[in-house]
């Protein structure tokens, strides 16, 4: 039991994606203007890295693994991502057109997004169990989402601020994504893994 | 035609009365920094005010406003908040840099008074911590403890600030002392119980509430900063709901560890009198640029505070996690102010319109 | 020093009695017309009556140019429910119905009715006194109430009749005499107890026996504690300590809003965008209830009314009796203000008051207070706006809860969605906020701001989706016509193929006949040949 | 052969997920377009056709496929423009012809010669009028789209500005001294966006 709550702790706070591990920093930035479309994102990448960091361990485990085509990783890996951003693609333009239109061209980039992505590779690299893996996978979406959603609510606080005009827009942003990431410093060696 | 509107009377507070209060109230604190670490206090207070004013200057200067600006305080209490979370060891130029770095990235950036989303001192010292966590963690031997150290009167003192120890013909190990935290936390580690590290450590709760541990120049006295806090809510310039959640959250979860395991865990007076718990908690994460605006978000807030405080303290890699929880928070303050909203007059709780 | 027990407490909810949320305290040191004894102004020669001075829908006017009016008489009957007729103030001639200006911030005007006085003062007889009322109908009670034009003299004037009802599924359980000096300077209210005290709880009276209450509270703040004497006195004097009791509420800002006094003294909260009546109170104005006596008991219509005239350039500030209609300068120059050109002047208290773009806006029903202050004073108040520091003092005395650091700011940044998320139309106007802001941010200009652009987009969208309908019918309209077109066309082609069949038939059938005729011509030949 | 084993598998994973995606894209299936009238709804219906369409849903339908701009809304202004820009994601635009203070149309009538053209051209019909009769304008209805100018032979049709009311009469932004700093910031806040749009 201990053992999944480090793996979920370590993943939200300690390893954060976006902020200790440097993954995911496009949509990070490109979706968080606003915190209605940055709270869509968020359950959008839940959803597609918690079944992705499964969906690659089952072919791991069941596909590459056995037939020896390791090699193959991030092609098969690619394949899942892609056809799971497909599917959420068309879940979300069902049901809320308008946060379908707000994320834009960031819905199909989570394809190539690299924490995605990264989350199936980590993920087999640790050898984690099933569970363990699915948990690693949640966590760190629930990570960069939480993440995701506080720094949408930073940057909608700074849209009416008189900032210099050579700072405005992504110089700021940066600075801000730079201070939050300090802070997260702050939960260095919460867990010891 | 010009339109204005009412109310046509106004009550009269200011930004700068405001500002000069606070200040005011963290004098106590700066006293006893002073009295603990003598000229070297007086050299950082000064460096770090002076070089915030400084810096506001330029920056209002440059980017063409208004430079009457400077003297609204604000600038004059980040340097002062500033100086009070450093070690009184720390070199000059480190302060310098901390100083214009709360000042430019942590403020003027963000457009100035009333937009840092930060605390821009408590911004500065994180910085520092991260970036030189040996020096920022090196403690004095205050002055009425290491009388035999013969390096407080003013031209050693100058010279240690200016060029360090080596200057002085010293060693850092020579001036230097663990922190109550530190020392603690290294023990702890080491399989040592938190009631032994603390004989060990010849610990008095008596001394830590008025101001004889070693620690960050405006940490030392609780009672000191206290006095300052308690006056400041009676003038009603900070509320009462941060300190009180912060110090209560801090308390409790603390003491029911402490219950659980009192060998694991410190007992929970230990928590609120060490460190820059106090200071962080009437002075920083009450700063109202970067705090949340209503009344019930306060209290979230400093209990959001409080236990990362703790959490950061018993399990992190930092013996202090005051500063990190505040700015911590601080990113979370958007979101507290739209999600934690006092009940509207004529609503059910939870309803709107 | 310490509140800080008291203010848990009234964060927690713990402590509602005799509370509201937020307020402020102004310092006593305004009030300079305090204790001065109500005089009377004298008429001036011309009287303004605009047509409306009520909340609701405007009066149509009665009378023509030329006509002489008495005083009580109706000059513009009510239009619609929600609306109370306007009488004259004075006996006189109507010598023009034209637009002038009202006291309303915008500067416009509304159709209005002026009257030369003739200086008779002739009294309209037609309201008889009904000095007995217990004994008379409710309904005709209520409808002489409604016809002397009585709307609430405290600021708000809401027809008051709309109040006065007996509805069994809300009973009415306490009504509430509002005796608290709505703003600091003003003192028209407190005088008014202190000198018609009798009158006043005879109107309180009336309306218990209208509602049907089982009991009254006079509310009074600490400030003024003389007038809870006297009030006290007369309702022994008169006998009804049993059903009219005087309760005495600490000094605070805006005690006096009808929500925050019910707040105070029930610990109820009027629900969102329901009336007081919905837990079972009714409130009104001490001036009120006067007028109430007077149109019933007297028989006398609303024709003038008490206003404290103050400031810091009024040579001889005092609460006056003044006609409705008079106009400001002349009230003014009554009360030693010589120089017009160097001052500015507020309709109402300072804090919910309005600056006056004219000084010859005539006094109306909704004037409590006139205050002429030095054009400085005013500016002094509306001090440069500097950057919000997000202190929360000004969500601290916010009587609605609000959050009004936000909330202007999402107004300024023009997110009114954001803003009405953040409650913006249950803000009050009161003005707590801006006072006690440390950065001077106009925050209620915002709010009004914003309100007006909501209001605005409201309406925007209501025409466009008019428009958008009338559009749709007329392109089914057009497309219906084309297809009737169409179809006509059509028909019209049918018949003329039909037609051309028909003629191309008989040609052909010619034709053939007239081949086969030849033929036979030629066959004939053949024949014959 | 031993290559061909990992296409085959890879093909197959494929293949599966392939027919998932198809099946899930038909229970899925999006009808109409949704957006379109999502923007239509913020037009402000004049059908004014400024935009160069002939109407407000056209322009809608076209903004929604991405073949017009966000800017052709001249009676909108910059609020549909902005409010068009956040659904759509896109950055703001300026318009570029100001919008002009609301008017209404209106006949006048002594010149009217009751040639029933305008009546054709309202796109609200909001002229009333039968054939050698005076016209006249319900000013209610008017979107003041101007449609009606052109087509009159005699040019009796004037544009007046429509009269301001007292109740629908609201407070300008703050506009004293302290307002003109924060108009001042405002405009310095804005300089960025002003040159992206360049």
């Amino acid at each position: 039991m201990t053992e999944f709550a480090i793996i979920l702790l370590s993943a939200v706070l300690v390893n954060n994606y976006v902020l200790t591990k440097f993954l995911g920093i496009c949509p990070f930035l490109g979706v968080s203007g606003k915190l209605e479309t940055a709270i869509g994102m968020s359950f959008a990448v839940m959803f597609v890295m918690t079944l992705a960091s499964t969906a690659s361990w089952v072919i791991q485990q069941l596909i590459l693994i056995p037939f020896n085509i390791l090699y193959l990783q991030t092609l098969f890996f690619i394949l899942i991502i892609a056809a799971l951003v497909q599917f959420v693609e068309m879940v979300m333009h069902k049901t809320s057109p308008v946060l379908y239109q707000g994320l834009g061209i960031f819905l199909p980039l989570i394809t190539t997004n690299c924490a995605v992505l990264g989350v199936a590779i980590l993920n087999v690299q640790q050898d984690y169990t099933f569970f363990a893996s699915v948990l690693y996978g949640f966590g760190a979406a629930v990570g960069f989402g939480l993440v995701l959603v506080l720094f949408s609510g930073l940057r909608e606080r700074l849209e009416g601020a008189p900032i210099p005009v050579a700072f405005k827009g992504s110089p700021i942003t940066l600075i801000t994504a730079g201070m939050m990431a300090l802070a997260f410093m702050g939960f260095a060696g919460l867990v010891k893994v | 035609m010009i339109f204005l509107s009412s109310p046509h009377q106004h009550g009269g507070n200011s930004i700068q009365l405001t500002m000069y209060s606070v200040i005011i109230a963290l004098l106590p604190a700066a006293m006893v920094s002073v009295y603990l670490y003598g000229w070297l206090a007086v050299f950082l207070l000064s460096l770090c005010i002076g070089a915030c004013l400084l810096t506001e200057y330029m920056c209002l200067y440059w980017m063409g406003k208004n430079t009457n600006r400077v003297w609204d305080g604000s600038a004059a209490l980040t340097g002062l908040l500033l100086a009070l979370t450093l070690p009184a060891a720390i070199p000059a130029w480190m302060a310098l840099f901390a100083s214009i770095f709360a000042i430019v990235l942590g403020k003027q950036l963000y457009g100035g008074l009333g937009f840092n989303p930060f605390n821009p001192a408590l911004a500065a010292r994180v910085v520092l911590l991260i970036s030189f966590p040996l020096q920022m963690t090196t403690w004095l031997i205050p002055m009425h403890a290491g009388a035999t150290l013969e390096m407080y009167d003013f031209v050693t003192s100058l010279k240690f600030f200016l060029f360090g120890p080596d200057a002085i013909q010293q060693t850092w190990d020579a001036v230097s002392m663990a922190s109550p935290l530190g020392y603690v936390k290294t023990e702890l580690t080491q399989g040592v119980t938190v009631g032994e590290a603390l004989v060990n450590y010849n610990y008095s709760t008596l001394h830590a509430f008025i101001g004889r541990e070693a620690g960050s120049l405006g940490e030392g006295s609780a009672l000191a900063l206290l006095m300052g806090g308690i006056w400041l809510m009676a003038r009603h310039t900070i509320s009462w709901h941060i300190p009180v959640s912060y110090l209560a959250t801090v308390a409790l979860i603390a003491g029911l560890f402490n219950l659980i395991n009192p060998d694991l865990y410190a007992p929970p007076l230990f928590h609120l009198l060490a460190g820059g718990l106090i200071l962080c908690a009437f002075f920083m994460a009450t700063d109202p640029v970067s705090s949340p605006s209503s009344g019930i978000g306060k209290l979230v807030f400093g209990f959001g505070c409080g236990l990362l405080t703790w959490v950061i303290r018993t399990f992190g890699n930092y013996p202090e996690g005051a500063m990190f929880s505040v700015v911590l928070m601080n990113c979370a303050v958007p979101l507290i102010d739209y999600y934690v909203r006092p009940r509207v007059y004529g609503y059910k709780r939870g309803s709107k319109a | 020093m310490f509140d800080l027990w008291d203010k848990i407490q009234q964060s927690l909810h713990l402590k509602s009695q005799r509370h509201f949320t937020g307020g402020i305290v102004h310092a006593r040191q305004y009030k300079i017309t305090a204790h001065q004894p109500i005089i009377t102004c004298p008429v001036p020669d011309v009287l303004i009556h605009p047509i409306k001075q009520h909340i609701g829908e405007p009066c149509e006017p009665l009378v023509k140019v030329g006509d002489r009016v008495l005083r009580g008489q109706m000059i513009a009957k009510a239009q619609g429910y929600l609306s109370v007729p306007v009488h004259a103030s004075t006996s006189g001639t109507v010598f023009k119905i034209e637009d002038h200006t009202i006291p309303h911030p915008s500067g416009m005007g509304l159709p209005s009715i002026f009257i030369k006085a003739d200086g008779l003062d002739e009294v309209d007889e037609s309201l008889h006194p009904l000095p007995n009322y217990r004994s008379v109908d409710a309904v005709e009670l209520r409808e002489r109430i409604r016809n002397a034009g009585i709307a609430g003299l405290g600021g708000a004037v809401f027809p008051t009749f709309i109040k006065l009802v007996h509805d069994h599924h809300n009973p009415v359980e306490t009504v509430i005499l509002n005796g608290i000096e709505c703003e600091p300077w003003l003192t028209n209210d407190h005088q008014l107890m202190v000198e018609k005290a009798h009158e006043i709880i005879s109107g309180m009276d009336i309306v218990l026996h209208l509602v049907e209450a089982k009991q009254g509270i006079i509310a009074i703040e600490d400030n003024t504690l003389d007038a809870v004497e006297v009030m006290q006195k007369a309702l022994v004097d008169m006998g009804l300590t049993e059903l009219i009791r005087v309760q005495v509420l600490p000094t605070k800002y805006p005690q006096g809003g009808e929500k925050q006094l019910i707040q105070a003294i029930t610990g109820k909260e009027v629900p969102a965008g329901r009336l007081p009546l919905h837990v079972g109170v009714v409130s009104f104005n001490v001036g009120t209830s006067k007028a109430i006596y007077d149109a019933v008991c007297l028989g006398e219509a609303l024709t003038e009314r008490i206003i404290t005239v103050s400031g810091d350039i009024v040579e001889k500030p005092a609460n006056m009796v003044v006609r409705l209609g008079t106009s400001m300068r002349f009230l003014l120059s009554e009360c030693g203000v010589a120089d017009f050109d160097n001052l500015k002047i507020i309709h109402g208290g300072p804090m919910m008051g309005e600056l006056m773009s004219s000084i010859d806006v005539p006094v109306v029903k909704a004037s409590n207070g006139i205050l002429a202050m030095q054009r400085q004073t005013i500016m002094q108040a509306h001090h440069e706006e500097e950057p919000c520091i997000r202190c929360g003092d000004c969500g601290d005395v916010c009587p609605a809860a609000l959050i009004p650091n936000l909330l202007a700011k999402h107004c300024k940044e023009d997110q009114f969605e954001r803003a009405e998320d953040y409650q913006l139309f249950d803000c009050i106007e009161c003005g707590a906020c801006s006072y006690v802001c440390p950065s001077h941010i106009p925050l209620v200009h915002y709010f009004r701001y914003g309100k007006g652009q909501v209001a605005q987009i409201q309406r925007e969208k209501t025409f466009a989706e008019e428009s958008r309908m009338r559009s749709d019918k007329r392109d089914a309209r057009l497309a219906q016509e084309l297809a009737e077109k169409e179809e006509k066309r059509r028909i019209a082609q049918e018949k003329k193929e039909a037609r051309a069949k028909a003629l191309a038939e008989q040609e052909a059938k010619k034709a053939a006949e007239e081949v086969d005729a030849p033929k036979t011509i030629e066959n004939k030949p053949e024949e014959t040949s | 052969m031993d290559f061909l084993f990992p296409i085959i598998i890879f093909s197959l994973l494929a293949l599966v997920i392939g027919v998932g995606l198809a099946l899930a894209s038909r229970y899925f299936h999006v009808e109409g377009d949704p957006l379109a009238d999502t923007l239509d709804n913020l037009l402000p219906q004049t059908q004014c056709g400024q935009c160069g369409y002939p109407g407000c849903k056209p322009y809608a339908n076209a903004v929604a496929a991405h073949e017009a701009d966000i800017n052709h809304c001249v009676p909108g202004g910059e609020r549909t423009m902005l409010a068009i820009a956040d659904i759509m994601g896109v950055e703001p635009k300026t318009i570029e012809q100001e919008a002009t203070a609301p008017v209404v149309a209106y006949i006048r009538e002594d010149e009217c010669i009751g040639c029933t053209l305008c009546i054709k051209a309202c796109p609200v019909d909001c002229i009333i009028g039968a054939p050698k009769q005076f016209h006249t304008i319900i000013t209610d209805h008017c979107t003041g789209c101007t449609l009606c100018l052109e087509p009159c032979p005699v040019d009796c049709i004037d544009m007046i500005a429509t009269p301001e009311l007292l109740e629908h009469w609201s407070w300008p932004v703050p506009g004293t001294k302290r307002a003109l700093t924060g108009e001042q910031r405002k405009t310095q806040h804005e300089g960025v966006s002003g040159e992206k749009h360049v």
